[in-house]
């Protein structure tokens, strides 16, 4: 059972399937992120692969603040997405509404609506950040 | 047991008649209720004895009735009553092939007269007895859950619809009954007449101008097929002395005879509603669904299928055979391109049967061991899932008012059992380990020596998944509304028949080899089929399904503990939404969308007509070149 | 019920950013499409009231990751205009350069996702990795990747040493050969030409008659470049604008390539005359007054029309982007296509919803 | 039948994911090379999977995931129906069943991603399957045998005589599989326009057991092709080289669309087919 746990583990840390879901931002870090899966990162020597669904993902990227429309949006997204999974905060915006946090239609950062597990500052972060980022969050697995 | 064969095979054909005048005479509905429940359960009672008994045969030499006097008088007297409906509705077509079948038919009695008798007139082939079995169960099914049914269609009971319609569904087992057991050619030829005519007014029970226009399409095109079969018999008869089916199949035919053989099966052949006479079968499915399900599954139409897969040793390894396998396999293919494009249930079971019927005539065509065998086959499991399929959506239709695939679609939700078992029934006609795919199986395996018709076949059977697995899938849309088990009342008849019909599509499998097709209980034409047909395979496909029960029973009870909080909208890219339990998303200016999907019909390019018209004129060229074929070579 | 009804987006894997477009199909034709806004809306024209002129810089940036550089240099150049100042011409020059730089990342970028829309990984990632040769550039002169920053208002925030010229010379060399060999792939081969060729046709006078701007503009025969108008070090330079006929996605994928080249030949040029000198004129002034000021972007024409009062906070700020005068003409091209070319024509004016949205 | 002989396709059972999960890992490692990338470790798949059972089941209804297992099985039992040596047309139903319920799986959901998933998924079987009839129909004209095990023992190089079904297969195989051009059901890509197709409302253990029915396939269709040289060597190099060719095809192609494939892809390849069988009789 133990060796099943540890292979689960294992599993889970290095299989990630993530997506990205960019709120009210400028598009920054969803190019970043963008960037992070092509060659010069490369994302998926550590087994990150994008899907862009959210039932088949582990992490979640998000990236801007969130206004009142795309709040629903968002909270609909996080429903879908079957547990054990990792939310990644990525970008200025998303972690406390950045430049845009006076701007009438802003709520604030990602973290209003849903609980987010790692925090990637940056305007934008560059893509060793965002890999960084999410590599940071794995130790969610553990338990 | 021989000796009480005849009397069963007399009661068969006379009962269900006699029920009809019974019911006829009848007011109200229970009593005509209980007359249809009645006849349908002593049909089935009888089937396995008529199927399993042994072969029998009736002889009217030394009887004190006139047997044979009596149906000829009656086909005259038949025609002579169809006729004169026929001119009063105008029906140029069907008043003119019904006055030639009745000039040749005097023809026959001024020339030959006496000479026409010849015994045995009733005989059981195996084939027959197969078809028997057939016949008798499934219709017996299909009159025991009429009533219910047929007590929604019509509001009023007492408008004469209601006793017309009982009339001539009880009318149609007898008939049946009397065509498959029929030796004697004229005795064939009146039941087949008869058949047209309940078919005919059957089509034509709701007297709109469509089911008239419908049952009148209907009539010309059978009875252009009686036209062919009279003319057929007085060739055969003629050049070959033969009044007997017995007789025609004891050797291969050549020459005039095998023109006459040709005509019997062009007969079979519009009948079963092969291209060019697809129209007619189409269009019924205007009639009540108990109708679309005796027409389709049981009773006419196998008819067609039964005449030329009887007559099969007789035109075995000939130009004639090529030609109908030619004429069968292009009903498969061209059939199943055309059904794709179809939105309406009923109409693409109609199509569906018309390929299923091809198949069938390809492997009559065949004429081996195995191809034989698998025409048995595909008669029994596709009359068996057809008549569920006509029967779950007719019920569908009647609670939801719908039975275009778009109506039907999440019928699960309010209907679970019926919406079950029409996606079983579909599933039996696609899937292994199921009786219809081992028919297939045989089929294309026995046409493997065919460049042309296998390709035909293999294009075709790939457009089945595409009917059935699509529609299956869109009937367990979404979940089980609560109490929709309690909202779905069906009359215990209409359950009690859906359930058996079902419950005969899967348990049937077992016992293909040692049952249904095993040389001991039929002996078959073209040198009877032995285990080795099966060899191997089938006992695989059995261990198939038994696993396959085994997993999804598994899976079944695995899957029913999962919690409701495990159950999620499906996603509609974040903008997921439900109102009043229907999924669905928030689409521009905030306007809720339910999810609405429609499946694929291509209907610019496989639903144009001008494939109907080409392929029509295809086929008229084949049974031309196939006539020509046989005249030159005799 | 016989059609089929498909949300596309707000979160859809072809879009980067969330809008969404309700689209009505029918055997997978679309025979009606919807869009839906408001996911990216952050009401930022409105931040004047809250930030200075100054700061609103740092906002005018960040309208859109992908045409930062200019946003940045449309907006510096609209309060230049109303303070009465001109920035050095070495700033002029460095700014035309940065804009360039910005315009090839932003067309690298939507070629990957122009290859990856047809399903076409491996060229989506050989463009990335091109791509990355640019945002080096960026980088090493500037110091950050997408929102570079380098405009203020007088002139820019950064000079360009020679060394670092002569870096941005061979980088330039090294993306012109790894274009001129996709080139085959992008525009030449079978099936990418039978994804692109006469897929979402937007004919001359209708480019024209619904406002088009930029690339899609251009892809439609019409020879308008905002560039050409002159501003800043623009009129320096001699350029022609890059026009291509067809008018379909393949027209649209090839101006954007040879816009790749022409913002090359620029960029050297532009480093060739590149004078010395200051890099920014002081001011101590407010803003005051009305202006209207155009620029090209990568996506086609941008107005920025400001109104201020004299006072530290500008009293109007109202931006026209391009996306903008586009959308009419991607509502005009959806209906009749296919569902699978959908995203690729989508894609194919290069739509930036968070400039749209603000 | 002989009953002592049933370790074969246990064995295949258990085999094939594991050769169907590396030719999978393999192929995400070669693909990343070719596209200038590290790639993936080649074990990559079977962490997914591992990782995917491990996940929280989420289902849109309960019929959903019961096609999944239906398909699981249905691809399990072809495998082992192949291993056990067992009559090819039959197989060619077994597959018919596989595809049979990843349809009814994906269209069980009012999703309309899925939904079109399983309208694309059916347009491809309506493409591929005469071919495997075909195919089918050709290895017993040369051989006079329907089951697999004598068509092996009988031993050959099929491929010499049959190299037009041989590019059909090949064809099949690039559908079946899901590779570029024809990867518009459920592309492995993302940035599709159908999410992922038929995959899209799976999650979960649910998807992990569609994935595993899908390696399933994979070793399936590759023991078909083995059977095109059957001699233990001969089939390997047979299988690499189809594999590989796999490989490029993926990296060569954009995605075309399904039209496009009903009109240039539909009948010619059924067509060549029959050229082959026609060629093979005379």
């Amino acid at each position: 059972m133990g060796m099943m746990k540890h292979l689960m583990v294992r599993s889970r840390r290095r299989s990630l399937w993530m997506m990205h879901f960019c709120l009210g931002g400028c598009n920054g870090c969803s190019i970043e992120i963008m960037a992070a899966l092509t060659p010069m990162y490369d994302l998926e020597r550590f087994g990150i692969l994008n899907t862009g669904n959210p039932k088949h993902t582990d992490v979640l990227l998000v990236g801007g603040s969130v206004n009142h429309r795309n709040r629903r949006t968002l909270k609909n997204l996080i429903d879908q997405i079957p547990a054990p999974r990792l939310i990644v905060a990525v970008g200025t915006c998303a972690l406390t509404g950045g430049i845009f946090n006076e701007a009438y239609n802003i709520i604030g950062g990602a973290n209003r609506v849903v609980d987010v597990d790692v925090y990637v500052p940056g305007c934008p972060p560059k893509p060793e950040a965002v890999i960084d980022g999410i590599l940071s969050g794995l130790d969610k697995f553990e338990q | 047991m021989v000796s009480t064969m005849p009397y069963l095979v007399l009661t068969s054909i006379l009962l269900p008649p006699f029920a009809a005048l019974i019911s006829a005479g009848l007011s109200g509905r229970r009593p005509r209720a209980s007359v249809s429940i009645f006849t349908g359960a002593v049909l089935i009672a009888l089937a396995p004895f008529l199927a399993f008994a042994g072969s029998f045969s009736f002889s009217t030499e030394g009887r004190p009735i006139p047997w044979n006097l009596l149906i000829h008088w009656a086909d005259f007297l038949l025609l002579a009553v169809v006729l004169i409906v026929a001119v009063r509705l105008k029906s140029i077509l069907g008043s003119v092939f019904i006055a030639i079948q009745l000039l040749v038919l005097l023809g026959l009695e001024i020339f030959w007269g006496e000479a026409l008798a010849s015994d045995p007139v009733l005989a059981s082939s195996a084939v027959a007895r197969v078809t028997a079995l057939v016949v008798n169960i499934v219709g017996g099914l299909i009159l025991i859950y009429s009533p219910g049914y047929i007590h929604r269609h019509f509001a009023d009971p007492d408008t004469g619809k209601e006793r017309f319609f009982f009339f001539f569904l009880l009318l149609f087992p007898g008939a049946m009954n009397g065509l498959v057991f029929s030796n004697h050619l004229l005795w064939l030829l009146f039941f087949w007449e008869v058949t047209t005519v309940c078919s005919f007014a059957l089509i034509a029970v709701d007297r709109t101008e469509e089911a008239v226009a419908s049952a009148l399409k209907a009539l010309w095109m059978t009875m252009l097929g009686g036209v062919a079969l009279v003319s057929g018999i007085v060739l055969v008869h003629h050049y070959g002395g033969f009044l007997r089916l017995d007789q025609i199949t004891a050797a291969p035919a050549s020459g005039p005879v095998l023109l006459g053989v040709g005509l019997l099966c062009f007969a079979g052949l519009t009948k079963a509603a092969q291209v060019p006479f697809q129209g007619w079968l189409i269009d019924a499915m205007v009639a009540p669904a108990p109708v679309s399900a005796l027409l389709h599954s049981s009773t006419m139409v196998k008819a067609g299928v039964y005449l030329i897969l009887i007559l099969s040793p007789a035109f075995a390894g000939t130009f004639l055979a090529s030609g109908l396998a030619l004429i069968g396999a292009m009903s498969f293919l061209a059939m199943g391109v055309v059904a794709v494009s179809q939105r309406h249930g009923k109409r693409i079971l109609a199509y569906s049967t018309v390929l299923n019927l091809g198949m069938i005539i390809v492997c009559a065509a065949l004429g081996t061991a195995a191809a034989t065998a698998a025409a048995i086959l595909l008669i029994v499991f596709h009359a068996v899932s057809k008549a569920l399929l006509f029967l779950t959506v007719g019920t569908a239709a009647q609670a939801t008012g719908s039975s275009e695939l778009d109506g039907l679609r999440g019928l699960f939700r309010t209907m679970p059992l019926t919406s079950v078992l029409m996606a079983l029934g579909l599933l039996t006609l696609l899937l292994p380990p199921f009786g219809l795919m081992i028919g297939k199986w045989l089929a294309l395996q026995s046409a493997a020596g065919r460049p042309l018709v296998i390709a035909l076949l293999a294009v075709g059977t790939a457009f089945h998944l595409m009917l059935y697995a699509r529609w299956a899938g869109d009937l367990l849309w979404g979940r089980a509304a609560e109490k929709a088990g309690q909202a779905e009342k069906l009359p215990p008849g209409a359950r009690l028949s859906m359930m058996a019909l079902a419950a005969l599509a899967v348990g049937l499998v077992p016992l293909v080899p040692t049952f249904l097709v095993h040389p001991s209980f039929f002996g078959f034409p073209g040198g009877g089929v032995d285990a080795s047909v099966f060899a191997g395979a089938y006992p695989g496909i059995l261990i198939f399904g038994a696993l396959l029960c085994a997993a999804a029973g598994f899976a079944a009870v695995v899957l029913r503990r999962l919690p409701p909080a495990v159950f999620r909208t499906p996603y509609c890219c974040g903008a997921e939404a439900k109102v009043d339990g229907q999924a669905g998303f928030k689409g521009p200016m905030n306007v809720f969308e339910p999810a609405r999907f429609s499946d694929y019909h291509l209907a610019g390019s496989f639903g144009n007509q001008k494939i109907v018209f080409w392929l029509n004129a295809a086929a008229v060229i084949v049974m031309v070149v196939v006539a020509a074929g046989i005249s030159a070579t005799g | 019920m016989t059609v089929s009804v498909i949300p596309v987006g707000p979160q859809h894997p072809v879009f980067l950013e969330p809008f969404q477009l309700k689209l009505v199909v029918e055997d997978e034709v679309v025979s009606e499409a919807l869009p839906r806004f408001g996911y990216v809306h952050r009401g930022l024209e409105a931040l004047v009231v809250s930030k200075d002129f100054r700061q609103m810089t740092r906002v005018a940036e960040r309208i859109c990751g992908i045409c930062s550089a200019i946003h940045g240099m449309t907006y510096c150049r609209a309060i230049e205009k109303l303070l009465g100042i001109t920035p050095p011409p070495r700033a002029q020059m460095l700014r035309l350069v940065w804009s360039e730089l910005h315009r090839m990342h932003s067309h690298l970028l939507w070629l990957g996702l122009f290859a990856e829309a047809m399903g076409f990984e491996s060229l989506f990632m050989q463009i990335f990795r091109i791509r990355e040769t640019v945002m080096d550039i960026l980088e090493q002169t500037t110091g950050n990747r997408v929102i570079i920053s380098v405009n203020v208002i007088g002139g820019v925030r950064r000079d360009l040493d020679a060394e670092g010229a002569d870096g941005i010379r061979r980088a330039l060399k090294k993306v012109a050969g790894d274009l001129e060999r996709i080139r085959p792939v992008l525009v030449d081969d079978y099936s990418v030409r039978k994804r692109t060729e006469e897929k979402g046709i937007l004919a001359k006078e209708r480019a024209y008659e619904l406002g088009a701007v930029g690339p899609v503009l251009r892809a439609s025969g019409i020879s308008q470049d905002i560039r050409r108008t002159g501003y800043g070090a623009y009129g320096e330079l001699d350029f022609e604008p890059v026009v291509e006929s067809g008018g379909d996605c393949q027209a649209r994928c090839k101006v954007r390539y040879r816009e790749l080249f022409q913002s090359m030949d620029l960029i050297r040029s532009g480093l060739d005359r590149l004078s010395d000198g200051e890099i920014q004129t002081k001011s101590k002034e407010k803003p005051e007054g009305e202006i209207l000021v155009r620029s090209e972007q990568p996506r086609g024409e941008v107005v920025y029309y400001i109104r201020a009062d004299g006072s530290k906070h500008l009293q109007r700020l109202r931006i026209r982007t391009p996306t903008f005068a586009n959308m009419a003409a991607l509502m005009d091209l959806l209906p009749g296509l296919d569902l699978a070319d959908v995203p690729l024509v989508t894609l194919s004016l290069d739509p930036c919803i968070a400039c749209t949205e603000r | 039948m002989n009953l002592a002989k049933l370790w074969v396709p246990a064995a295949a059972v258990i085999a094939a994911p594991v050769f169907g999960g590396l030719i999978a890992g393999i192929d995400r490692k070669i693909s990343a090379r070719l596209q200038g990338r590290y790639g993936p470790p080649i074990l990559q798949p079977f962490y997914d999977l591992y990782k995917l059972f491990g996940k929280d089941p989420l289902a849109v209804n309960r019929w959903q995931p019961f096609f999944a297992a239906m398909y699981l099985f249905g691809a399990a039992a072809s495998v082992a129906w192949l291993a056990l040596g067992g009559d090819l047309l039959v197989l060619f139903f077994l597959t018919t069943f596989t595809v049979g319920f990843l349809v009814l799986g994906a269209s069980c959901v009012p999703s309309p991603f899925s939904r079109a998933g399983a309208g694309r998924e059916l347009l491809q079987a309506l493409v591929y399957e005469p071919v495997l009839i075909l195919v089918f129909a050709a290895i017993f004209q040369q051989t006079g045998r329907w089951d697999a095990a004598g068509v092996w023992r009988q031993g050959g190089v099929l491929l010499a005589q049959t190299p037009l079904l041989y590019l059909c297969l090949f064809l099949v195989l690039v559908i079946k599989l899901r590779k570029s051009p024809f990867d518009f059901s459920a592309s492995p890509h993302a940035h599709q326009e159908l999410v992922r197709g038929v995959l899209t409302e799976y999650s979960g253990p649910f998807l992990a057991m569609v994935e595993l029915g899908h390696w399933y396939e994979t070793a399936l269709l590759l023991m078909i092709c083995a059977l095109f040289w059957s001699s233990v060597p001969g089939s390997a190099i047979l299988v690499a080289a189809t594999v590989a060719g796999l490989i490029f095809v993926d990296n060569l192609f954009p995605r075309l669309t399904w039209r496009w494939m009903m009109a240039r892809i539909w009948l010619p390849l059924p067509g060549l087919a029959l050229l082959n069988l026609i060629w093979l009789m005379v």
